[in-house]
């Protein structure tokens, strides 16, 4: 009974990162200029990865196999975010706008939210 | 890229893992996919890594020139060594099962050091090539 | 249905590597050809599992780990246009060093 | 002691790598951890920086769950986005104001920015944060402060 719900648990995140990596991959596509598109790469880093790889985690139970997984989980992690951000970097300190829909807000007129 | 405090502190974190792991590459060899030569490349990346965030400079003082030049020599001497040693002791060239007692020991023992040679080889070969490349770019006064 | 994980992650990677193929700036390039290592490590376990080979995984790591090393030297030789350097000048001085990689 | 404790974590990762506990295989994963040690020690990498480990429970136990739920939340939002054919964005960069302390909460926060997606740190700097967002009302949550106060909550107790 247990051994069925984890089984419909792992094939329903399986099924939800491919969904989510199509989606961000969609998004990448559709994105007009670089820095959207970044948010878009993001969703497959941060969410459709992790959702597979607990899919797979949940299906290979308590073994070596989900430590492996999990150490591709955790070094997606942290180094994800990492490269993204030197991306992000990189790009501005080249000029690449990041083409904006109002003006820049400052930390202090942040408070009248 | 030292500026950038996220790429520091990743790094940091993430270096010593590299390594262990790419040992653990090294003397799995027999029971997965991986060997000398992947290991040898993981370790190199661990260490090109290092020197991508914290610049050449401090990465040349904790691997000098001579150490990696010595690796690259001394890789290839392992592999040769373990050759002519299972020729003194009445094998062909790497037939490694005369090097114990017993020969399934002794495959096990030469196939380890052979292994060990490529891996430090590849690893001097790949640093070398990468602070040639490296240092060759901007500054003509290389530190060696 | 690991198989429809695997066309998920096959039509994602496309979609990647078509905006590498497109990708107006170098950034983008980049930022493709990053989304498309992850994929990729993400199809190297989903087809071991589907095989029944989990051995994949190392690979996987492998893949994972060169990707983001991989990333940052680009990004560093178009920023720096050179591999090597330290960076010690900090935050956005670069913008003159950065136009001489070229 | 520091230098026992990273030894003692990269053997314990050994250990789950190699998942084979014959006795040739843990002393090479011992002198393994303890080359790694000596040689992370030369690279100047082996600092409190390097090994948070006093970080680790905490960041379990508390922020991960939070951020996770953060991502999944923030994730609904850029897919339902992704997915409408006017592809309603509104690209905002703001300026944030980070308190954290030490330079690996800053990280912790700049990376949780990044994680999140519809938000990413640009320039991650000594007290503020340039943060460009996809939508206006990402650019407000992020601003809201939670995150922030969140972080410097776990980085405290150095």
């Amino acid at each position: 009974m247990t051994s069925q719900i984890i089984d419909l648990a792992s094939w329903l995140l399986i099924a939800g990162g491919g969904i989510f990596c199509m989606i961000g991959a969609l998004g990448l596509l559709r994105m007009p200029n670089f820095f959207t598109r970044m948010h878009a790469a993001s969703l497959i880093d941060s969410l459709g990865a992790p959702m597979l790889l607990l899919g797979m985690i949940l299906q290979s139970g308590f073994t070596l196999v989900s430590a492996k997984l999990l150490f591709i989980a955790l070094l997606l992690f942290f180094t994800s975010p990492t490269a993204t951000h030197a991306l992000a970097r990189a790009a501005r300190a080249r000029g690449v706008g990041p083409d904006l829909a109002e003006e820049l807000p400052t930390a202090t007129d942040r408070e009248d939210k | 890229m030292r500026g950038d405090l996220v790429l520091r502190v990743i790094a940091k974190l993430l270096i010593p893992f590299i390594l262990v792991f790419g040992l653990y590459v090294q003397f799995h060899g027999d029971y997965g996919p991986g060997g000398g030569f992947q290991a040898g490349v993981i370790v190199a990346a661990a260490i090109i890594f290092h020197a991508l965030i914290y610049g050449l400079p401090l990465t040349r003082r904790a691997v000098p020139e001579w150490v990696v030049e010595l690796m690259v020599a001394a890789g290839i001497l392992l592999y040769a060594g373990v050759g002519v040693a299972t020729m003194l002791l009445g094998g062909n060239f790497l037939d490694y099962s005369v090097l114990a007692h017993e020969p399934v020991h002794g495959q096990h023992l030469g196939i380890l050091l052979v292994e060990l040679g490529v891996g430090i080889t590849v690893t001097g070969v790949m640093l070398i090539i990468f602070y040639m490349f490296a240092g060759r770019s901007r500054s003509p006064h290389s530190e060696s | 249905m690991f198989e429809s994980a695997v066309i998920a992650l096959l039509l994602a990677l496309t979609g990647a590597l078509v905006r590498a193929l497109l990708g107006p700036t170098i950034f983008d390039r980049t930022q493709a050809v990053n989304s498309s290592g992850t994929l990729a490590m993400l199809l190297l376990a989903a087809i071991g599992f589907m095989n029944g080979r989990p051995d994949f995984l190392d690979i996987a790591i492998i893949y994972g780990l060169l990707n983001v090393i991989g990333t940052i030297a680009v990004l560093k030789f178009f920023q720096y246009g050179d591999l090597g350097d330290p960076g010690n000048n900090a935050d956005d001085s670069d913008n003159e060093t950065a136009g001489s990689a070229k | 002691m520091r230098l026992v404790s990273t030894f003692l974590v990269l053997f314990a990762f050994w250990l789950l790598l190699s998942g084979f506990f014959t006795a040739f295989l843990m002393v090479a994963g011992a002198v393994t951890a303890l080359l790694v040690v000596l040689f992370s020690r030369r690279m100047d990498i082996a600092d409190r920086e390097g090994h948070p480990v006093h970080l680790a429970p905490r960041a379990v136990l508390i922020y991960w769950p939070w951020l996770t739920k953060e991502i999944i939340k923030s994730s609904w939002q850029v897919a339902t986005v992704i997915l409408q054919p006017g592809l309603p964005i509104s690209p905002t960069l703001v300026r944030l104001r980070s308190t954290q302390k030490t330079d690996v909460g800053r990280t912790v926060f700049a990376n949780s920015i990044t994680l999140t997606p519809g938000t990413l740190t640009v320039e991650a700097g000594r007290d503020e944060f340039l943060v460009h967002a996809l939508t206006r009302s990402g650019a407000r949550d992020l601003a809201s402060g939670e995150m922030d106060r969140r972080v410097s909550e776990f980085e405290r107790e150095l």
